[in-house]
């Protein structure tokens, strides 16, 4: 078969083709409102919106949006620590049981001391936080430095938490904290927001601004999207890592503490499903199990949207079977409307 | 049924039984089974008379972190009167105490709180009886002799902990018992069959076993029945759902300690009529048990133990 | 077949084709045309658009608009499958390799020979037929491999090209797009490729050859197209051009005079 | 500054380096031996031989590993499913609500028919496993078409399927089964076999043949690895992964036909952490969550190294708070020998 | 600095280096050598070894075997950090580069630019100095970016590369590495490269060319070492050598004799 070479015109100048012509440089308001989050945002307004028009005496209240706060004020301040986590590609099964263990070991320490002191209640809070901190570092160096898949690491301690506070506890709940710290933290309120949401709005804006800005945030990225390379930057993606899992960790000691505070008790037998209702709350907002994508404001609006369709179902009396298949359905199409535009990129 | 006369009767605005038509009684039960349904059609039943309306909404897990959010948005709808079943006898203390301080009333059923002073009423079956019930009556089961297993359905939740408690007590007067302690299946019956049957394998002599709840029965039973044991190995469990009474029929379980469910939802709604109408408020009932074996199955009483699956 | 006349009528010709992502503009408006039996090759400076271009081309990515015609016909590629249905191959630029197979899985993806008899038909793979197949291929490409049931990860750079190489080459029936196809090869395997191309030409298939080495390209193609911020500015017969004005074409933005 | 040009020798011959000295072809046995998965069955091994040497007289019996058996089976034929799933990158939370659902509509269709005939057996199998299949395409779909991260599209059907279960059945289990389903099934056995391990071996057997001989394996391994390059490849990638989640869904149906056989009744809420559990067995035979690697051999070894871990526990009598820590313990321990071969390679 | 003679002494020396994954020996038993403000190309025949050689002598990859000694002295990498403690830079084959990251974020990757005053004590970052920076240093590439802030990910392949070349370039004390750094360049950022490299070189550190690109080589080059199955085979004076004489090496299997 004989190749054909088919004639050719040479080329003659006709217009020269501006370079910044191929790039359209957008306004911040249109990058904001064709961001992923925005729409996200926009299913969440939506759910308010609806629940309100349908139960306008109950639902827009400032008692019930206060109710809605206080039942995602924990859950928040756990998802802040996995949205770290997630965006290194790793996972935290272990939160509920850290949470229970620091609750624990925090209750009886000011059960111990006695007394309902600012004191007391300061150290209740560094032991919580130190010994949730303990626990993600054990996480942290399982994963990083013995390389064990981060769902069995945190598995394994999800369940090794929970049985020391069992043993520590025999089983029964710590009940004689003091009610001081019932009554400032747990149901406290300062201007009228109740002091529990206050704190993880807190957490969640300054663990925002680290993920965005710092250093700390960018390393969590790029282990996230590529760890090998940062590595090779020289960067100890090690020590790193162990610090993300032992955030989480801290965080679900505050976490904790806040519980504590909340239910004037620990609550040995109420976080199995703390896991995967954080896990949840990271990925509606936006990040991916498989790291390098999240941000913070996802998370927050992740964790709201199930809390409120939650509440919302229960105001609206819907039967509860058919809250669980609705639940998931509302999910399902807020979680659609906001990846519709992430599909060209790659998983 | 027993009760002490309520300190503080009625509220503050009494109403007549008429104004009850057309309000509400929130439900919350601690999670969703045959025990709690057959509550419930008690309590509609009881409510329909008055012409009160029920909404029930039900934890997906025996949990207060999960049940606790489900309170809160019930408290956003202001129902007349609310009856829950504690799933933590502190935990939900909280949540409970701001309900109260927004004008609602709450009756506590089934479970119960560690300080039950907000409740208006609490009424629950005496859980440490029935446990030591359970005891005696797996003691004659195994001739007084031998190992006896306990499978508690949670640790932590105060029935579980009561009937625990209340059936070592009583078996520790049996000398000739071996107490092997209790393992916990956290309301999952798979749990409960792989436990039953590796204790089987530790413990091929196992006479006797003592399930605390009917996620825990139905699992042991099975447990025994895959190892060949039932019937050898003798059961008592808490609480008669139909499964219950099906493995009763079978022989794979002996006993079963019944609760009145039904009675305690409908004494829950005419002490939540005596509360908002100003009658006289009992603090706290409990209700009885009753043993079923194959030999009283028949009995019409009996059979009226037998838990709802409708209403 | 005719000789090189504008009477030939086009294999493949696409028209003002355009894509963006997002806010960039990666082609916008290009034409391409790829004769019967010839060798093209699409040049251009880096980001001008060329991989996105044969993208397009090769079904994996949708244009924003343009029209593609084969033979005459304007067609609609709704997916790889379909370019694949109209005999094109690639070879993306990167690679497009499964790296946790091996290297004769990677060769038979989308293409695996079943078992004679029952097993094969429900579904059993004929490994030993595609291992050894795939081991001839490589082989005709000058590249032995040490480990042949390796995953394609543990592959060497210019082993991973090889096998994206080798798979195409395989299966095509009318064009071949090679996207960079010699990047990351030796100096042998380069001359292999080059060889194959011809060999492929021979066969009457055409070949789409994108490379930033002008002498290279100058050596075996019959004509060059020339991209340059997403559109195509010049086309030459590769006998009568020089590697100067090829390189002048790609970075001094003229635009073509359309013929 | 200047450069320098060092001396250079010219080559002259010395020797031919053999191209086939620099691949030592190892022998089917060293293979295997160094395989990962080799390590893992040397883990389960060794937790055998502990518990047997603890506990002679109790643990390494007939009866008890009968026991065992039955134990792993139904977690066997989910984590089979999963193992597919896992393999192609995704996951799926659902299995435990859409086994409580096929079970349920199966148990529905035998009570209704009312006798306990051979004929009655097999279309309540038929039954569940439409219903499982079924709940798996919708899955699919909604990960493959839709694309929505399939952490979300299993949780929102996990809450959806069980909650399908509750109104269906009114929040009671059905238990009208016949109870020829149990003889023969449930508690059955052949050969001194109990028929549920039989059913739960012959699955994983057969599928892990598919998975490792068939193309529709092969294309599960690379929708894992590099779906974009089997998409490019011409294949309908999109329809593959449905079939992958109604092979999951198909599964999780006759899981639940076999839940039914065993407990000879529905278990409307035994199910809530079967997902975690089957995901656990598959991650602990060395698949992983991004996808691409996985064998079927690792999975089955998966199932039973926290069958047998939970089995001996309770035949020791260790105390159940103390077995949560242990779990976790060997569990990592298990996991962290397997998976020191596995560094060289990425994540 | 004294004139090209033996008496030289080596930059940096690696003796007998090994390394196997499995069953596969990718390097064993090479010998190579860096000189003071030399350019020494590392060439040889896809799968040679080369790219696990760069990795051992950048610390990412530990040898099985064998000695690495700079200035006289025996060193243990344990990891990149200690190689880029001692000056050293990489180009990788496979970049590696955080897809996921912008350009300015990938070229500041590990040693990110802290903002002024307490901010930057607490570890913010000065994103506008590093985007600034990172501009300036891919525009000396001749690559001009459409999107500064658009992840690598969604770069062309020259562009892609092009993020690695100036990274390494940016932060090179004694050594860069760059394995196949023009491999996906075009022509006027490939001359960009080989003139950074001269640059590079003018400033007194020494540079590793891999390159499959023979003329380029000779063009740029003052040495070339040669790796054949894992082995040096060879070594030139750039100036004395012929493409041929390079492709023998490679390919015809004689092993230098020690020097
Ligand atoms: N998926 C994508 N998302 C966003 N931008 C993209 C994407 N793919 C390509 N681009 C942009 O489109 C332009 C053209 O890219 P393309 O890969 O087609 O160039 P190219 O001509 O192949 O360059 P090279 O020679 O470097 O391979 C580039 O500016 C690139 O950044
Ligand atoms: N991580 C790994 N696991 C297993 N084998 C590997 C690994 N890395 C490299 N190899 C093998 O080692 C040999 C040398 O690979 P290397 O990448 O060093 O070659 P190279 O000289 O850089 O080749 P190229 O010119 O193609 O880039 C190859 O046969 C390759 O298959
Ligand atoms: O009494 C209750 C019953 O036994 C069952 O529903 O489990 C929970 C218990 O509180
Ligand atoms: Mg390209
Ligand atoms: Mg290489």
């Amino acid at each position: 078969m004989a190749t054909t070479t088919p004639p050719t015109t040479e080329t003659s100048s006709t217009a020269i083709v501006g370079h910044d012509d191929l790039y359209r440089q957008p306004t911040f308001l249109t990058s904001v409102v064709k961001s992923d989050t925005f729409r996200l945002f926009l299913a969440l307004v939506a759910l308010i919106v609806v629940f309100s028009v349908l139960k306008p005496t109950a639902f827009p209240t400032l008692s019930n949006t206060l109710n809605i706060l206080s039942d995602a004020a924990i859950l928040l301040v756990l998802a802040v620590g996995a949205t770290f986590v997630i965006i290194t590609a790793g996972i935290d099964l272990s939160v509920g049981g850290v949470l229970v263990f620091s609750s624990v070991v925090s209750a009886m320490v000011m059960a111990g001391i006695g007394d309902g002191t600012p004191l007391t209640l300061i150290i209740g809070l560094i032991v919580a936080l130190v010994a949730g901190t303990l626990w993600g570092i054990l996480n942290g160096f399982l994963v990083a430095k013995a390389r064990i898949p981060a769902l069995i690491v945190t598995l394994a301690t999800m369940g090794a938490s929970l049985g020391a506070s069992l043993l520590i506890t025999n089983g029964v709940d710590v009940r004689n904290v003091p009610f001081s710290l019932v009554e400032a933290v747990g149901s406290g309120t300062v201007a009228g927001i109740p002091v529990l949401a206050l704190i993880a709005l807190v957490v969640a804006v300054m663990f925002g601004i680290v993920l965005a800005q710092t250093r700390f945030g960018r390393y969590t990225y790029a282990i996230g999207s590529n760890a090998e390379a940062l590595r090779r930057t020289g960067v100890n993606t090690t020590r790193h890592l162990i610090k993300v899992y032992a955030l989480a960790g801290l965080l679900a000691g505050l976490a904790g503490y806040l519980s504590t505070a909340r239910f004037a008790t620990t609550t040995l037998g109420g976080h199995s499903t703390d896991n995967l209702a954080t896990i949840t709350a990271v990925v509606i907002g936006g990040a991916s199990l498989f790291g390098g994508r999240g941000l913070m404001i996802g998370t927050i609006i992740g964790v709201f949207i199930p809390v409120v369709l939650q509440n919302g179902f229960v105001v609206l009396n819907i039967s509860p079977y058919w809250q669980q298949i609705a639940v998931g359905a509302v999910l399902l199409g807020a979680v659609y409307l906001d990846q519709m535009r992430r599909r060209s990129r790659d998983r | 049924t027993t009760g002490e006369p309520a300190a503080d009767a009625g509220p503050a605005k009494s109403l007549t039984t008429a104004d009850l038509a057309g309000k509400t009684i929130g439900f919350i039960p601690g999670v969703n089974d045959p025990f709690y349904i057959s509550m419930q059609c008690g309590i509609e039943a009881a409510a329909d008379e008055y012409g009160m309306k029920v909404s029930t909404q039900i934890p997906q897990q025996f949990e207060a972190a999960v049940q606790t959010p489900i309170l809160n948005a019930m408290v956003a709808t202001a129902p007349a009167a609310l009856l829950i079943a504690p799933t933590d006898a502190q935990a939900l203390v909280p949540p409970l105490t701001k309900a109260v301080s927004a004008g609602i009333p709450v009756g506590l059923v089934d479970t119960t709180l560690a300080d039950p002073s907000l409740a208006f009423t609490s009424i629950s079956t005496d859980n440490a009886i029935g446990g030591g019930q359970a005891a005696d009556a797996l003691a004659d089961l195994i001739g007084k002799k031998g190992k006896v297993l306990v499978i508690a359905f949670k640790a932590g939740a105060s029935t579980s902990d009561a009937r625990q408690k209340g059936f070592e007590d009583q078996i520790k007067t049996y000398k000739d018992i071996t107490y092997l302690g209790a393992q916990i299946n956290d309301n999952d019956p798979a749990k409960a069959a792989s436990i039953v049957s590796a204790t089987l394998a530790a413990n091929p002599d196992l006479a006797g076993i003592f399930a605390t709840n009917l996620f825990a029965a139905q699992g042991a039973a099975t447990g025994l029945r895959n190892s060949g044991a039932e019937g050898t190995v003798k059961m008592v469990g808490f609480d008669a759902g139909s499964g219950q009474i099906e493995q009763l029929e079978r022989g794979d379980v002996q006993a079963l300690i019944a609760q009145k469910p039904g009675e305690i939802g409908k004494l829950a709604v005419e002490q939540v009529v005596a509360h908002l109408t100003g009658g006289e408020v009992k603090k706290s009932i409990g209700t009885e048990t009753v043993i079923i074996t194959q030999e009283n199955l028949k009995d019409a009483d009996i059979q009226d133990a037998i838990y709802k699956e409708s209403c | 077949m005719p000789a090189s006349t504008s009477a030939v009528q086009p294999l493949l010709q696409a028209t003002n084709i355009k894509k963006s992502y997002g806010h960039v503009q990666a082609v916008r408006g290009a034409d391409f045309t790829v004769y019967p039996g010839e060798i093209v090759s699409l040049i251009g400076d880096n980001g001008a658009g060329k991989s996105t271009l044969v993208k397009i081309l090769s079904g994996t990515v949708t244009p924003d608009s343009g029209t593609i015609e084969m033979g005459g016909k304007e067609i609609k590629f709704d997916g790889p499958t379909s370019a694949r249905d109209h005999g094109i191959e690639t070879v993306y630029q990167d690679l497009a390799l499964a790296p946790d197979l091996d290297p004769a899985s990677n060769l038979y993806l989308g293409r695996e020979v079943f078992r004679k008899g029952l097993l094969g038909k429900l579904g059993f793979l004929d490994r030993k037929l595609m291992l050894d197949n795939a081991q001839l291929q490589m082989a005709q490409l000058g590249v032995k491999l040490k480990d042949i049931s390796a995953p394609v990860a543990d592959l060497s750079g210019g082993q991973k090209q090889s096998v994206a190489v080798a798979r195409a080459a395989m299966w095509a029936q009318e064009i071949i797009f090679m996207d960079e196809p010699t990047a990351a090869l030796g100096v042998v395997q380069t001359q292999q490729v080059l060889e194959l191309i011809l060999r492929v030409k021979a066969a009457g298939i055409s070949v789409v050859l994108i490379s930033h080495n002008m002498p290279q390209i100058l050596e075996v193609s019959d004509r060059v197209e020339v991209l340059r911020l997403g559109q195509r500015v010049a086309r030459f017969n590769a006998a009568d051009a020089t590697v100067d004005d090829l390189v002048t074409a790609m970075t001094s933005g003229t635009m073509e005079v359309n013929n």
